[in-house]
This record gives structure tokens, C-alpha cells and sequence, in this order.
């Protein structure tokens, strides 16, 4: 059993899922010959020829629709959006069509398609290569949104993705690609999609995150427990439909909360968790629940793009002060 | 200066305005009973098109677009499907659809407000696709699919004069064109999109032309005309399944009704345009040609009549008697199994479903 | 001064500032000879010839890129998409370029468009016709708001939103179009956007809203100002940038909340605001934030589609509820 | 069936690779000063282009896209345009931005990761666009307003062969074509959108016919021939000044690098292919004809090497020396004014600004 990084890990889901289900077909930019930009098909077209690993025009909308049309007629399609800033011409085909076909056709007609897409910002490249609005996404009723933070995670949410038998919007978050190796066995597990994973139980305070703000977070975590600081730290993986009841009751147990993401505040997916707390759970409180993220600004070019990224003081800052609150 | 390609658009026509065979009858037509079947369904498209105008001016029924004088170009390309194509539709296509085995009460249903009536039984249908321009990718993915999967079915996607516009129209001509895929894209030109016309939808001379920006052929057809319809579309359908080509038929026709029920045309169309327009229309020329070969008589013509009648009030009959879909249907089809998270909203639907006026 | 609607209000602003700025253009899917389908722009083809009044192509991405190159250059275009639903093909525009060009540039360039478009439920239209997604807008940095929800509002935001030198998102209620009339002075007078319409005062809850559930929660402020409890109704009217001080400093003093909106509820604009006002009102307040709203599905077609729609009822129950909560 | 509309497409050259004229020099041609200034331009640009792949190389600057056998399509297009013209460009056109007055500094900066690299002082220059086939519909934004103010003015916007299968692109010329805008639409097909060659991006047996599909005009140059680049651009933005009609320009060319220095190229492309199309390339060609007319000789060759090297050293000076901007511009030019409510965020990245690695 091999260390292999998240983009690895996604690579090895697809190559296991098309051996197991003919019906897997992958398509996108560059995702043929060249094995995708940053590889995450590498390999592929050699082990599944031209058939089921297509290299597309460039044309979002059409990947988008293409892709739609194909998962209606009973194909499995991977699409891979080269970025998350290149979705959004297909964002009319994934609203106002994958979304609905199976609510549209009371479910004579369905949608299992997953649409993959590296976000989030912190690897030096040009404009439009760093962002995070999967609220966008979470907002629409009929898609799921997940997102892997490991390697293990990657593997295992995918293969469940391809599995669903509804739209998936998968993102990986480019920062994690190859930051760090982790054992994954080959074993086409799939994990459990719409639950979030408690990646370290604790009693006094509950961080939720999800994505690359997973390292910052465990980084923070690490400076407070040595101060004696319990923290339970939940990856919620599934955006939409969100497992509310895993956060609620960590929550509720330790009475306390910082969420943490990349994305914009006003409008993240972090507002909608915090005010599912403050309606469920307002009487367990002992903090008002803090949320640290991205500014509401355009992300930077790389020269400034890390001021941009919530550090580990500044969590670890959020941490303190809703443990001081009193 | 050297020229490196060159392009031409053909027309074709069989049966023109003055009921005269302006070309050889491809073999079908050589078969009065197939005209007629054709005709019937044309009859049968103009009534139920009436009677669902009726229905909405009575508070009955939700927007409704007309297809009236537009049968020919719906029937033909329905009758030109085979049974194991896949048809992708846009919302004007009652005449595609009715051949594809979807029910009259289903388009009623459809049209006033209820998703069951897209839950045709023959599963493959697609629905009627709101979004312009939008399902012609629908299209090339289902193509995509038949291709991979070595299937010698064709699809056939429709849309309108204002969808060529749209850039999904043009991405799925364009990957039809370089992978080959069997699809044939049907342009219903009717001359409008809501209240622009043609003419400044684009300043391509003609919308078949618009293949040749996706590198394969394109072509006009008179969409008065049934016997020319469903012989070209017939034929691009082969095409696409034996040789998996894709084509573009520019349907040429007119829209004789505003846009939809909720239109009103003449705020922007010359009664007299639509009055000379008429003349060409497709079913009073199918029935001469018929009367003229004497396959088709007034005694046929009233029996029709009638039995069109029936057959819709039967419908309409049906519709009307659909009673409301339980509530929570808003949930049950939303995603495979419900999540978890989304009961709790389900249980607030039923408790105050029945406060709403 | 006459009585006039909100559709006409929205027409009386154009003509207003067509006349007062040469600058301003407009255009859309027929807008010009139509009037478009809601007569918004009914009389300004021939007021304003058809230079300034145009009708495009039916093309949404193109409406959002062109009128972008349009602003750039220094026109003031206001373009429409026919509805809220058919808004998306020009997302991208919207987000990768009309929201950016002012920073991309540094400020040497910008992009004072105004993108209008009809939205929410109500009107028995097909499917796609009963958006109400404007909380993917409001995540996006660069881009305000704005909507409006009487034919005052609809005049004096609408003044506001074309003189404004940045992006604008108008969204205006289609339910509320023609629902009631009200006297509008065609004065060219602009209402402040960024700011919140408090509309009726009171000490006891705050009822925070926007659109066309104006009039439901207007109607259920009736019911329950006669059973003694004093409400105070907030128009959000922006909200994006968020006039968060106005909601706050009304939280304060009542202590209570409900939220109403038709959009889903999950990533609702809503969810922000609760969030919000559970980080810096956490100690006034004397019960939980409750959020009434769409459901997360798919609007219903014309059949079902009230019962999508929050209720009167269904917020006087929330109402009782919140003052119940001890 | 009868033929309804026909059309074709030219290729334009008047250098060709054996550097012989086979057409008619255009009379800017006639004059070797403008020849050299061309040429001297071609150099710096390819000069230009090796210092920042260096840069880049030992991490002082990000991601670039080289435009290395492209400087003959970027440096026509850049002289082609009047003073009072527009660019919209796509993000490999150093060639023509030189020529509209931005600074090498600048676009150091730019590709350094630094907003202010398209803080231009001539403001009508579009900066960069990296959305691919998107900034076309900004060209025809653009010369609407010049037809509105009845400006005679042009657009020119630029892509690759990769942009023309996005959708905007398509509908960009759809409406260019139907509102007569004077734009020119440039495709430089350097045969690649990264590694999709361009034979799997459209069926299309040339990208100019694209431009049927929107009714107006198409025609294809040799990239590799600076003045017939140089002359049918002119020609084409004339036409759009005068004649306010749009033109599409097929510029083909071969990209002979990487797509961008974070790209590999040998994982897909056959370096033989690169060999022979480097036969075209268009420096040597335009030296050997300038040496030909002897208007340039080796000594001038090495003088300007050596400008062209000091001019761009001292532009990377200047590069270098750029200190970091403000963090808080982050927020300083999101509107025109800062809304109150962002005002909190302002002072949290001042203060948490310090924090980071
Ligand atoms: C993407 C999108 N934009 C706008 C609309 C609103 N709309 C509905 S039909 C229509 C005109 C369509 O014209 P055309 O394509 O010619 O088809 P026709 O209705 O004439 O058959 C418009 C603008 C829509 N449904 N979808
Ligand atoms: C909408 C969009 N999709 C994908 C990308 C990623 N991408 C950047 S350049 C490129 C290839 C462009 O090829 P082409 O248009 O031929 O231009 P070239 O780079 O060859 O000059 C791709 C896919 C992008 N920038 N924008
Ligand atoms: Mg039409
Ligand atoms: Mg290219």
C-alpha cells in the first residue's frame, strides 16, 4: 500500500471506478493525453482508450451539457472543469438542468454525473485559478457538493461520488494536491457521502472546516491543544446536503464554535452553518459562534494571495476568544 | 490570394405553395396511406392547438405556445424518427411528441403546471427543455453515448430561429462536428423569437449556413411542405446512424399565433406579412395535393374532423380529472432517496401545505 | 402624480434617466418594439430611438459581455434578461469580468452596468420563470444587489443602481409587478442604495425581508400588530454590500427576529444575516433567529408553486413562536 | 433542390517562407524603415519573451505564456492599429501591447502576480483576459459604443484557435454581424489550446469560416508573414471604421513553446512537427528579405540585440525593484468607494496582514 497525494488519490479512484463500471467515462481539457494539468488523469487513456477518456473542445457549457446528455442516456461522465473559475459558463447547464432533470421528468430521467474542478486560491497562478464559491453551488437544490481533504478522503468520496445516482459537484482543493502523502488502499471503498467526518474529537470547542483551510486548522489546532485547549475538529466534506446533525451535536457538547473557510464570508457556506446553530442549538452557546475566511474581495494575484488565506494566528486568535467569552 | 475552401447551402422543396411536385416523390410519399397518416396528424396537431388556446383563455390552462402553421415541420420530423432514436425537444414540438408515444392529457398537464406530464412512459423521450438554446448539447451527449457505446441510433434535437443564437447551440454543433457524432439539429426558423424577428437574430443569410462553422453541412428545407420535411430529416437521421454525421436542417416556416399565449404579435408583426405567409400554409396543401391524387375526400375530411375532436375532448377530459400531485412531491423526486437533512423541511410542507389562499 | 405600478415605476426611471444621461443605453430580449415581456421598457424605443433602446440577439451571455465592453467604454447600459432563470448563462460574465474589471485595473478601468432581470414565484409561468438565486450574487465581491419591493423603492433604486459607477444586479419581484400602486413623483430624486428601508417601527420583533415576501410578511404584521405585538418590518432592499448596522441596531432593541424569503433556505441570503447577527447580537438576544423561507427544492410548476411560497400564516406562526420563546 | 447561398474562403501571403513576394507589397511594405521598425519589434518581443521564461525559471516571476515563433501575428496586429483604436487582447499578445504604450515593467508585473501590471496609463487598452474566448463580447461592447457615439473607431480582439469553440466567441460575431459592429475578430491559431491540437477542437476545415456562421466575412494569413499580418489587419479595421462591418482573421501560425512555462509540451507534441514548422518562422524570414533589399546588415543586427537586451534589462530592473502594494488595495478598488460594511474586513486584513508565512 503506497503514500500517495490527494491528486493521486483521485486518479486512482477513476482508474478503479472504469475498471469496475464500463458505464465511467471521463471527459474535460486536457485530460486525455496530457493526463490533465495538474495529472489528476494521468494514465488513463493508456489503460481506457480514446472512447472513455475524451478530450473536449474548449467549451465549458458544452462539457457541462455534453456531459448532461450523456448521464441522462445512462453513461457515468467524470467531467473535469480545468478550474473552478472556468465552471461558471456551465453553471446554466448545471442549474437549470442537472439540478432537475430527475424533479423535471418525476424520475423517469435522472443525472449521475460528477463534475470535478481543482479550487481555491495559494498556488501562484493567474487570475481566475483561485477561487472558492462553492456557496454558489450548495445553494442549488438537486446537486450534491463535496470536498475532499485528504488523500484518503479523495478516494473514498469519489468513488461514492461516481456511485450516486444524482449530480455531484466535486472539488478538490489544488492547494492539497500534493501537500501531503497518506496510505490509500486501492480497495474501491467508497465513504459515506452527506456526513461530515470528526477528524479529531475533543470537548471544548468544535471547528468546522472543510477543503485547504484543513491545514491551517489542524495547524492551529495543534498550537491550542498544547495550551491545553480540547478541540474537536469536524471536516464537513459534504457541503450540500449538509450534515447538520454531526456539527449540532459537537456543538452542543462543547458549546462552542469557530468556522473556518476560504471563501468570502458574506454569502459562504459558513453563514449557513452558523445560523443553523444559532436556530438549533442557540441555548448551548457559551461563545457566539466566530467564522474566519476569506475577505469578501477578489482573491488577489499571487503576490498578495496569501494575505488573503486565513492564517493559523488568526484561528488560533478565534479559538482563544471564543474560549475566553464569558 | 488563394481561396482554400469553399461552401454551399442547398434548398430543397418537394410539394410547393401551388401544390406541384417541384421534385422527384422520395418513396414514402409514393404511398397515399403514409400522406395521409401525415395528414391526419397535422389535423390532429392544429385541433388539439386550438383547443389548448381554448383551455388557457378559460383560466384551464398555464402559457401555451401554438404551433399553428407550423405542423409540417413537427409531424415530418416525427415521422422521420425511428423507434429507437432519441428525440430532444424544445416546447413547441406537440407534433414530434405525439408520434413518440407521449399522451395529449401528458402535454396538458405539462402546459398547465404539473411535472407529470413530462413522466412519459417511453423513457427515453427527453422533455420539452425551456432554457433556448440549451438542449441541442442534451443532444450531443446522448449522440456521445450511442457512439461509445456502439449503438446505430441517431438523435434528433429541435430548437428555434432565436436559439441559433445562443452559445450552447453553436459548442454542440461544434463538438457534433469534430467527434463525429450522429445528431441532427433541427432549426424550426418561424421567422420570430417573441417579437425579434430573423432578421436581426443574426446577418447569416440563411441559419443552415451556421453548419459550416462546426465543419459539416448544412441545409434549407421548406417547412410548409411535409413530404420535403420528412424526407431530409429522414435522410440526415441515416446519416447520423450509419455514418454517424451530424447535419443542420433549417426548417423554414411561420408562425402563424403570437409567440405564446401570453404574447400579444401585433404589437410587432404586419397582419399582412402573416396574412401572405398563410398562403403556404402545410395542411391545406397536403389535402390538395391529397384530393388531387384522390386519396382524400370532404367525407374523410369530416370524419376527421370529428374523431380529432374526440380524441382531444378525451384528453382534455383526463387533464381536467388529474387532481392535484400530493404536495411533497416538491421532495420525493429531488434526489434518488430523500437526505436526511431535507425531512425536516418535507414535514414543514405537509403541516402547512394547506395554509396557502 | 399619478398612482402607478412597480413595472411602471421601473419604466418611469428609465425614461427618467435616459432623458438626464445620453450615456445610458439599454438593452435585452425584446425590450425595443415589445417593450419587453413585462412592459418594463414599454415607450422608450420610440422616446429614445433605437440606438439607446435595443433589442440583441437571444444570447444572455452575450447581453452580460457585451453590455460589460459596453460600460468599459463608458456607456451607462442597463440590460435585461428576460428572467432571473435565463440570468445564468451570463454568470460568468457577470462574475469573472463585470465584478473585477475596477481591480483587475486598479481602478483604470470600471463598469457602471446594470443588469436588470425579473424574479421569484408567483406568476404561474413555466418552469425556469421563478428564480429567486439572488444569494449567488450576493457572495460575489465587486457586484451589489439591489432589490427593490414597492414602485417607490423600484424608482429611486433603480436611479441609484444606473448612476452607481460600479455593477448593479436589479432584481426586481415579478409578483409584486402589478400587485399594488402607489403614488411616484417623477422627480429623478435616487434612494440611497447600501441601506436598509426600516418600514415600520416597533420595540417587540424584527421582521427582516426582501422582494416580493414584502407583502406576505406585511399581511402577517397585520394579523399580529392587532394581537398586541409590535413589529418592526425591514426592507433589506441591498443586500449586497449588507447594511448590517440597521439590522443589528434593531435586533438590539427588540431582542427578536424572524427572516423571511422565498429563495431556498439552505445558502439563503437569510443564513448570512442570522449569522450575522448571532456573532455581534448574541446577548440581546432573547430568542432564536428563525429563518422562513422557500424550501430547498425545485420551485414547483404553476400547479404547486404556492405552496412553495411561505404563507401568512406560516410567519404569524413564526412570529408567535419567537415571542413565546422564554 | 436548388443552391441558395455560397461562399469561401481566402488565404492571404505576400512573404513566403523562401522569402519571395508572391503578391503585391502593400505600400507600407514599400518603405524598409517601417519593414525594419516591424522587425525591430519582432526581436524585442522574442528577446522579451526568453527574459521572462528565464525569470520565471528561477522563480522571479510566475506562470508566462511564451510567444515564441508568434511575433509576426502580435507585432502586425499592434501596428495594424490606429492611435484612437481599442485592443481587447487575450493573454499572449506582448507583441501588441508594446505597441499601445504599456511597459515591459508592466507586464513583468502582470505575470509577476501584480494588479497594477494593467494599471495602464492609456486607459482604453483592455488588460489581459484569461477567461478564454470571453473578451470578444468586450470588443463588440466596445464598438457598439463606438457606433452609438458615432465614433469611427475599431476593435480589434484577439484569441486562440482554442477560443473559438467557447460559446461567447460564437455569439460575440453573431451580434457583431447582425448590428454591423466595427470590430475585428483576430484568431491567432498557433495549431494548440495546450494539448489539444487543432484538429480536435473543430471540424471546421478553417477557422475563418467561422465567421459564415455570423454572416459577415472570413479570411486566413500567414502568422508567419509579418506584412501580410500587418496588411490585412489594416484593410480589416478600415472596413470597420469606414464601413463599420466586422472581419474575422484567421492568423495561423505555430506556438513553439510550451502552452506556458507551468506546461510540458513533450507529453504531447512531436518535436518533428515543431522542427518543420520552425522553417516558417517569421524573424529570420523578414531578416533574410530586409538582408535581400539590403536594408539590414549583421552590424545593425548586433546593435540591436544589444539595445533590445538593455531596454528589457532595465524594465526587469524595475520589475524587481516593485515593492509589494498595500495589502489593503485588496479592498481599495472593489468599488469606487468602499462600502461601509467592508470597512470591518479593511482593518482585519491590516491587522492579521503580518501573520502570514
Ligand atoms: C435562455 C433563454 N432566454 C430567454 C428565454 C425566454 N424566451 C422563451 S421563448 C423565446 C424566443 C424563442 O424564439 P425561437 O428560438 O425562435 O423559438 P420559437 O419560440 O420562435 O419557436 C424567448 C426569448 C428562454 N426561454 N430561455
Ligand atoms: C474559460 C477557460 N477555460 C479554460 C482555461 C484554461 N486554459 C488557459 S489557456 C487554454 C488553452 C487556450 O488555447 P488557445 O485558445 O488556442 O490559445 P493559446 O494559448 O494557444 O494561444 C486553456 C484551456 C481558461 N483560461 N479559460
Ligand atoms: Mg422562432
Ligand atoms: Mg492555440
Amino acid at each position: 500500500m503506497a503514500e500517495i497525494t490527494l491528486v493521486e488519490a483521485v486518479d486512482l479512484a477513476l482508474a478503479y471506478e472504469m475498471q469496475a463500471d464500463p458505464s465511467v467515462v471521463i471527459l474535460g481539457e486536457d485530460i486525455a493525453k496530457n493526463g490533465g494539468v495538474f495529472r489528476a488523469t494521468q494514465g488513463l487513456l493508456d489503460k481506457f482508450g480514446p472512447d472513455r477518456v475524451r478530450d473536449t473542445p474548449l467549451a465549458e457549457s458544452m462539457i457541462g451539457g455534453l456531459a448532461i446528455g450523456m448521464a441522462i442516456e445512462g453513461l457515468k461522465p467524470v467531467a473535469e472543469f480545468q478550474f473552478m473559475g472556468f465552471l461558471y459558463p456551465a453553471l446554466d447547464q448545471i442549474i437549470n438542468h442537472a439540478a432537475r432533470i430527475r424533479n423535471r421528468t418525476r424520475g423517469h430521467l435522472s443525472c449521475p454525473v460528477v463534475f470535478r474542478a481543482p479550487f481555491g486560491s495559494g498556488i501562484h497562478a493567474p487570475e481566475h485559478h483561485s477561487e472558492s464559491t462553492e456557496a454558489l453551488l450548495a445553494h442549488i437544490p438537486g446537486l450534491r457538493v463535496v470536498i475532499p481533504s485528504s488523500p484518503v478522503r479523495a478516494y473514498g468520496l469519489l468513488l461514492a461520488s461516481i456511485r450516486d445516482p444524482d449530480p455531484v459537484i466535486f472539488l478538490e482543493p489544488s492547494r492539497l494536491y500534493r501537500f501531503a502523502k497518506q496510505e490509500v488502499e486501492d480497495n474501491g471503498k467508497a465513504l459515506p457521502l452527506d456526513k461530515c467526518f470528526t477528524l479529531r474529537e475533543g470537548k471544548d470547542i468544535t471547528l468546522v472546516t472543510w477543503g485547504a483551510m484543513i491545514k491551517e486548522t489542524m495547524a492551529a489546532a495543534e498550537v491550542i491543544v498544547k495550551e491545553g485547549i480540547d478541540v474537536e475538529i469536524i471536516d464537513v466534506a459534504t457541503l450540500k446536503p449538509l450534515d447538520m446533525e454531526t456539527i449540532l451535536s459537537s456543538v452542543e457538547k462543547t458549546g462552542r464554535c469557530v468556522i473556518i473557510h476560504e471563501a468570502p464570508k458574506t454569502g459562504g457556506v459558513g453563514a449557513d452553518i452558523s445560523a443553523q446553530i444559532a436556530e438549533k442549538a442557540l441555548l448551548s452557546l457559551k461563545a457566539p459562534v466566530m467564522r474566519i475566511t476569506g475577505y469578501d474581495t477578489i482573491v488577489p494575484y499571487a503576490r498578495l494571495e496569501k494575505y488573503y488565506i486565513p492564517s493559523v494566528p488568526q484561528i488560533v486568535d478565534a479559538i482563544k476568544k471564543t474560549m475566553e467569552f464569558a | 490570394m488563394k481561396i482554400v475552401a469553399h461552401f454551399e447551402i442547398p434548398y430543397y422543396q418537394i410539394l410547393n405553395e401551388a401544390q406541384e411536385l417541384v421534385a422527384d416523390l422520395p418513396s414514402f410519399a409514393k404511398d397515399p396511406a403514409h400522406l395521409i397518416r401525415l395528414y391526419r396528424l397535422m389535423v390532429l396537431n392544429r385541433l388539439f392547438d386550438a383547443k389548448a388556446i381554448a383551455l388557457q383563455r378559460t383560466g384551464k390552462l398555464g402559457t401555451y405556445p401554438s404551433t399553428l402553421g407550423q405542423e409540417a415541420a413537427f409531424v415530418g420530423m416525427g415521422d422521420a424518427l425511428s423507434k429507437n432514436d432519441v428525440i430532444v425537444p424544445y416546447y413547441r414540438d406537440v407534433g414530434i411528441l405525439i408520434q413518440r408515444g407521449v399522451k395529449l392529457s401528458e402535454i396538458l398537464l405539462y402546459w398547465g403546471g404539473d411535472e407529470r406530464g413530462n413522466a412519459f412512459a417511453n423513457k427515453e423521450n427527453f422533455p420539452y427543455s425551456v432554457p433556448v438554446g440549451s438542449q441541442p448539447l442534451h443532444a450531443a451527449g446522448v449522440a456521445t453515448a450511442f457512439k461509445i457505446r456502439k449503438e446505430k441510433r441517431a438523435v434528433l434535437t429541435v430548437c428555434g430561429d432565436g436559439g441559433t443564437s445562443e452559445g450552447d447551440f453553436y459548442e454542440a454543433m461544434n463538438v457534433a462536428g469534430v467527434w463525429k457524432l450522429p445528431v441532427v439539429f433541427a432549426v424550426c426558423n418561424n421567422q420570430w423569437a417573441i417579437s425579434v424577428p430573423r432578421s436581426e437574430q443574426t446577418a447569416a443569410q440563411t441559419l443552415a449556413q451556421k453548419a459550416i462553422a462546426a465543419g459539416f453541412s448544412g441545409e434549407q428545407v421548406d417547412g410548409n411542405d411535409v413530404i420535403a420535411v420528412r424526407d431530409r430529416v429522414t435522410l440526415a437521421l441515416e446519416k447520423a446512424r450509419e455514418k454517424s454525421e451530424p447535419t443542420l436542417i433549417e426548417i423554414i416556416c411561420y408562425r402563424q399565433n403570437d409567440h405564446t399565449t401570453a404574447d400579444d404579435a401585433k404589437r410587432y408583426e404586419k397582419a399582412k406579412v402573416r396574412e401572405q405567409e398563410w398562403e403556404k400554409e402545410p395542411i391545406a396543401r397536403l389535402r390538395r395535393y391529397l384530393e388531387s391524387i384522390k386519396a382524400w375526400s370532404e367525407k374523410e375530411e369530416k370524419e376527421l374532423q370529428v374523431t380529432s375532436e374526440a380524441e382531444i375532448e378525451k384528453s382534455v377530459a383526463e387533464y381536467l380529472a388529474t387532481p392535484l400531485a400530493p404536495l411533497e412531491n416538491m421532495f420525493d423526486y429531488l434526489y434518488a432517496t430523500l437526505p436526511e437533512s431535507l425531512e425536516e423541511q418535507r414535514e414543514l410542507l405537509k403541516q402547512w401545505g394547506n395554509t396557502h389562499g
